[in-house]
């Protein structure tokens, strides 16, 4: 006979006013098993917690009820304070008799809150009474973290984990990382150059021993769990072996063909062994294999024969490394929708139509005009460029719905490059609504329109076409209520910002949500950003929607210190409601498989004493099981139950009722 | 000019009959000026598109009734083509003429045309303005 | 290959040369025109308020009956066809409205039939490779400018036979038969269409754009494909001539037209003689006619 | 007092009108935290359903729903996260499944479905839960105590 002990919460008047705390405790003294039954003003106070301890030693309770708030509220309070006085955190129940009694039901005769307080409780007696001691359960964690993605978020996420002493993975499928950060010229509001404080932290970050970089590499496969992943990576042939190279680029010197350079978005070509731009990390030079003669059909071959170390190798193929880690952090960034899409603008078509990310390379001084602003069709200085916003963005019927965050602030900040480049030039931008949310933003974009003299016209482009040499833009400017032409030099498209291409798949991989955009989900959008419903698997950067510079990085190290917080503990302790197999009397159905949610649960084979496998059985990974419950109301045979809910304990709370 | 905004105006009858009509709501319009750009004849419009939106929006259907935008608008659909909410100005431009002539009062009398151009012009322009322009 | 055709009431009045080219040159590539038994005018203008059924009850006659004449029905006015081709949507797609319109003609329509425009039976029908190789007598070295105008194009989701924007098939015809396509930037603007009625300045002002902007692009001809751009522009190139000294025009011509002529088609059977600009200048100028 | 019929319960409660006794079976993260907030916020509802929380919908055994009706309950309510927003991914829709093929298996056997109801609850939607309770104590008050089922367990 279990010895139970009641202890009903007056919570001060919160549940005495509706209810008879004491009648409650003496109707709850007459059932078997109660062995102490009492009600206090406030149980969660220290007192009231005392006096739990105490009862427990003196009345020898092997088990106490506290009927009070929420289990939401104070469970994990009582069952500390029971733990503290020796017995089993679960055998410590709590009855619900305030937000789900005394609150919402307003009898002031208390006849109808005591008679609910008494059945609620009795229910829950009738429960505690099939409790199991149970034990946390304790998993190893692999004190190194992953990261998917060199760009600025990934970078910032993979040097704080290092600083805070833990390895870190760095896998980027560039030939260097860097990501579209790398392309900017300068940064708004501050205009400092992108490369002079992006190329530090890439130094840093090859540099750093507890870093190991994975450049033109994939995540391949994610097996595992919180604190144990395991992850397959494919690192794509470079057909130059990076332990040898040094970097000297003699091979890029002499190779004598050349290809697009998709790093300069098409405007200029590079070399078909080539390093994407100058300060690439790792200095190390992949060859674009489709376009090298060589790979294709035997022939030239020079960059082998003048490279001194003798590290190219035609025949390289890919290779595959398997890493543990205990987190993982996404950071793959974005890429801009298409501007085909949009016949009207005639990007692609009109030479001197180009993209915002082209006009960064413009702008750059490492760029291929070096910094100068000439418009690609003949090269000259554009006398006039409009820029147009919302290309795509917060369009529902050929672009995506959504606003694309930093279009605003870079083409105000192309604007005034431009003006600085091309002193008599004139810049127009057709914009919807200016969205300078954020910390000097908003008197960037009036330097912009103020001090250097862009004109701001406020409505959309409805078409873009040639006459003799100039582009001609056709909109409207809704302020004046007209209908606006301009013959420009050069056309300037703000492209929507959208998640990578196979952003989804990766997500399959990894087990966690995305939206209809292809954008990763956040465990909660407000209160918890960088986590994903996958425990043990993070989020920075735009991966997650469109962000800027300092959203990345400050996501990056929030995700970072949510990734240390985890691979600082020896082990994770998690609650021990998981499922449990009855080996003896599973069939090997697997409906409990299919159904689970977490694939938590495996085929495993019972061993005679031989070790010949006798009989398959599910079995289920405690480390992977969230105790939703599912594989339990799915088995025919009734072989698997959920510790803290099993049937018997549900039959009992129902039967009670 | 100073408008004065009543409920009533806002949610006149006359405001959904013309949603009703046009089968367009008038609410998605975010004035990005789309249409105002890529309308042929906006030039020569006393409201042009989006403004005859936004008049609607505030309930102003007294001054877009007298402009002569919605006798100007051919249908070109270009406004509907690439209007990125997918409304068609050119709908309601045709819910307003159906209003105005409904009221009795033709855009064009008949006989003030020229027999000339009645015999030389393609029957398709005739019978579609006729349709346009005459109750 | 026996075709249901409908001319519309403007092909059979005042651009009977349209009709007559399309029949002669379309005779050339076996194909037969079977006109459609009894037809109506299509109301030219599809009605923009969809409850405005009544004035979809004269294309919906015309479908009915084409219905009974076989499964699709070709038009060459781009009007005729913008009309036919919506209401046609709206009946095959919407229960509620199909049974109000056949309820008021007494008729039990379904949709059925698919509404093509001839450029579509040349392009997916015969194919632009087998004009070519039909063509006699290619138009070599004349640069043409292919005029859209907007009821082949838009609503692209209703009655669009190619890009919105980026339209082709007509350059792809005409250089299949030899001709050399400029590709105009105002050639899917509007020509002012039926304001033709009553605001003649904007008319000439709207095709006077389209015009020049040909021009300027070096067309040495304009190949439209509707009577209404055809009279338009040729109204307002008048205008232009009168006032702009040196300015002698161009000539303008229906798609038909330039089709027979470069099909090896007695250039007397496709009805120049009813367009304002004679085009055997040009022609001879290239050496195509002596 | 385990399994108290109808009748005793009109007796032992001082009132002179049966009241129904409703079971609510509830997921931890969507209903029972928007029960909770219907308690913060004060509002009041019919006090005649008892609650059994567990962790997601998809842990409901149809056995439970037959046992509550077994145990003298007038009418069931289940109830979780909406469909998409559930705590383990997919639970509720687990749970949705059973409960199509349950439903009509207990309307098969004749049981009154307004005594049987689903009902997707958000932690957020307290208003939503209170109206449902007085919904469906009021629909099984109008329909009397259940005594058929008794009446089955009497013949077997």
């Amino acid at each position: 006979m279990p010895r139970i002990g009641v202890f009903v919460c007056q919570c001060g008047n919160n549940i005495a006013a509706t209810v008879d705390t004491k009648k409650v405790a003496e109707e709850m003294a007459q059932l078997p098993a109660v062995v102490h039954v009492t009600d206090y003003k406030f149980m969660c106070s220290s007192p009231g917690q005392d006096m739990l301890k105490k009862a427990i030693k003196e009345h020898r309770l092997d088990s106490v009820i506290v009927s009070a708030c929420s289990p939401h509220m104070h469970e994990k309070t009582f069952r500390k304070a029971s733990e503290a006085a020796g017995i089993n955190p679960f055998k410590c129940e709590i009855t619900n008799i305030r937000e789900q009694c005394s609150w919402v039901h307003h009898d002031r005769t208390k006849k109808t809150g005591t008679r609910k307080s008494i059945d609620l409780t009795r229910m829950t007696i009738e429960r505690l009474k099939r409790n199991k001691p149970l034990s946390t359960i304790k998993i190893p964690v692999k004190k190194k973290a992953l990261v998917i993605g060199g760009g600025i978020a990934g970078i910032q996420a993979a040097l704080d984990i290092a600083d805070g002493g833990r390895e870190v993975i760095l896998v980027e499928k560039e030939p260097s990382i860097g990501g579209n950060m790398a392309r900017l010229s300068e940064t708004f509001p501050t205009m400092d150059c992108s490369q002079c404080i992006l190329t530090p932290k890439m130094v840093e970050a090859e540099l750093n021993e507890r870093i190991t970089l994975h450049t033109y590499s994939e995540v391949e496969s994610v097996d595992g769990y919180i604190g144990n992943f395991t992850v397959k990576i494919r690192k794509k042939a470079r057909y130059v072996i990076e332990e040898l190279c040094t970097g000297c680029g003699e091979c890029i010197e002499k190779c004598p063909f050349s290809a697009q350079s998709s790093f300069e978005m098409g405007l200029s070509k590079r070399k078909v062994i080539y390093t994407p731009f100058p300060q690439s990390v790792p200095n190390i030079p992949v060859i674009d294999a489709p376009n090298c003669t060589k790979i294709q059909k035997d022939k030239c071959g020079v960059c082998a024969i003048v490279c001194g170390p003798k590290c190219i190798d035609f025949k390289q193929e890919d290779r595959f490394v398997t890493e543990e880690v205990g987190a993982i952090i996404v950071a793959t960034g974005y890429e801009l929708m298409p501007n085909e899409r949009f016949g009207e603008y005639g990007y692609g078509r009109i030479r001197d139509v180009i993209s915002g990310m082209q006009f960064e390379r413009l702008a750059s001084s490492s760029g291929p005009t070096g910094g100068e602003i000439r418009r690609p069709s003949d090269g000259k200085a554009p006398e006039s460029v409009v820029f147009i916003q919302c290309v795509g963005s917060r369009d529902e019927k050929k672009g995506v719905a959504y606003c694309s965050k930093v279009c605003c602030m870079y083409t105000a900040k192309h604007t005034m490059l431009y003006r600085h480049k091309v002193k008599h030039g004139k810049a127009y931008v057709f914009y919807m609504d200016i969205r300078s949310g954020g910390k000097r933003y908003e008197e960037f974009v009036r330097r912009a329109i103020e001090h250097d003299g862009a004109m701001y016209l406020r409505g959309r482009v409805s078409r873009v076409y040639e006459r003799n040499g100039k582009v001609v833009v056709q909109g409207a400017d809704t302020l004046s209520a007209s209908q606006v032409e301009i013959e420009a030099d050069m056309v300037v498209l703000a492209t929507a910002i959208v998640a990578r291409q196979g952003a989804d798949t990766l997500a399959q991989r990894l087990g966690i949500g995305y939206d209809k955009y292809k954008f990763y989900n956040e465990y909660h959008p407000k209160l918890r950003p960088v986590e994903t419903v996958t425990a043990g698997i993070f989020l920075a950067g735009a991966c997650i929607g469109p962000a800027d510079i300092p959203d990345s990085v400050a996501q990056g190290s929030a995700a970072a210190s949510k990734a240390l917080g985890l691979l600082s503990a020896d082990e994770l302790q998690r609650e021990p409601v998981v499922a449990k197999v009855n080996e003896a009397t599973c069939n090997a159905c697997w409906d409990c498989l299919t159904a689970c949610p977490y694939s938590a649960i495996e085929r495993h084979g019972l061993k005679n004493r031989k070790g010949t496998v006798v009989r398959m059985v599910a079995m289920v990974n405690e480390g992977v099981c969230q105790g939703c419950g599912v594989c339990v109301a799915a088995c025919r045979s009734k072989s698997i139950d959920l510790n803290g809910y099993t049937d018997e304990q549900v039959f009992a709370a129902i039967n009670a009722f | 000019m100073k408008i004065t905004l009543k409920k009533e105006d806002l949610e006149s009858p006359l405001i959904s009959q013309i949603e009703r009509i046009s089968a367009e709501d008038l609410q998605k319009c975010y004035q990005c000026g789309n249409c105002t750009g890529g309308c042929p004849v906006s030039f020569a419009m006393e409201i042009p598109p989006h403004q005859t939106m936004r008049m609607l929006q505030i309930g102003r259907t007294a001054d877009v009734l007298a402009a002569n935008s919605m006798w100007l608008c051919v249908g070109c659909m270009q406004c509907f083509s690439r209007c990125p909410k997918g409304c068609s100005v050119a709908n309601v431009f045709e819910a307003l003429r159906q209003l105005s002539l409904s009221k009795g009062v033709d855009a064009q009398r008949i006989e003030a045309m020229s027999v000339e151009f009645l015999k030389k012009a393609p029957q398709q322009a005739i019978v579609c303005g006729f349709r346009k322009f005459v109750g | 290959m026996k075709i249901p055709y409908y001319p519309g009431c403007t092909l059979n009045t005042v651009a009977k040369g349209f009709d007559e080219s399309a029949r002669e040159s379309s005779a050339l590539l076996g194909i037969e025109f079977d006109e459609l038994k009894n037809w109506n005018c299509c109301g030219a203008t599809f009605p923009l308020s969809p409850d405005n059924l009544i004035a979809l009850s004269a294309p919906a006659k015309v479908l009915s009956n084409a219905r009974k004449q076989g499964d699709t029905l070709t038009t060459l006015c781009s009007v005729c066809y913008n009309v036919l081709k919506r209401t046609n949507k709206v009946i095959k797609g919407d229960k509620v409205r199909r049974g109000v319109i056949n309820g008021f003609m007494g008729d039990d329509y379904d949709g059925g039939v698919s509404i093509l425009h001839f450029l579509e039976v040349l392009r997916d029908m015969v194919g632009f490779d087998a004009v070519k190789k039909a063509v006699k007598n290619p138009l070599k070295g004349i640069k043409a400018g292919a005029y859209y105008g907007c009821m082949l194009l838009r609503p692209f989701e209703d009655a669009g036979i190619d890009d919105a924007e980026e339209p082709r098939v007509l350059e792809d015809l005409l250089s299949a038969i030899g001709l050399e396509p400029v590709r105009f930037p105002l050639r899917i603007e509007c020509c002012g269409a039926h304001l033709a009625v009553n605001k003649e300045d904007i008319v000439l002002r709207l095709s006077g754009n389209v015009l020049s902007s040909a021009v300027n692009s070096g067309a040495e001809l304009i190949v439209t494909s509707c009577p209404l751009c055809q009279y338009n522009l040729e109204k307002s190139q008048a205008r232009l001539v009168s006032e702009m000294p040196g300015y002698a025009g161009v000539p303008i011509v229906y798609f038909t037209q330039v089709l027979g002529l470069a099909l090896g088609q007695d250039i007397a059977r496709l009805g120049f003689d009813r367009n304002k600009w004679d085009i055997s200048p040009v022609l001879k100028g290239k050496g195509i006619l002596a | 007092m385990t399994e108290n019929s109808a009748i005793d319960r009109v007796a032992d409660s001082g009132e002179a009108q049966w009241q129904p006794k409703i079971m609510a079976f509830v997921c931890n993260w969507c209903t029972y935290a928007g029960a909770d907030l219907a308690g913060t916020s004060r509002m009041e509802y019919r006090p005649e359903v008892r609650i059994v929380k567990l962790p997601c919908t998809g842990r409901i055994d149809p056995l439970f729903i037959i046992k509550a009706f077994e145990n003298g309950a007038d009418g069931v309510l289940v109830s979780g996260c909406h469909p998409g927003d559930c705590h383990y991914t997919t639970g509720n829709y687990h749970a949705r499944r059973r409960w199509i093929a349950f439903k009509s298996l207990m309307e098969f056997v004749g049981i009154d479905l307004r005594r049987l109801q689903f009902s997707w609850v958000s932690a957020s939607e307290a208003i939503k839960w209170a109206d449902l309770i007085n919904k469906i104590t009021d629909e099984v008050k109008a329909l009397g105590p259940f005594m058929e089922y008794k009446g089955l367990k009497g013949e077997s």
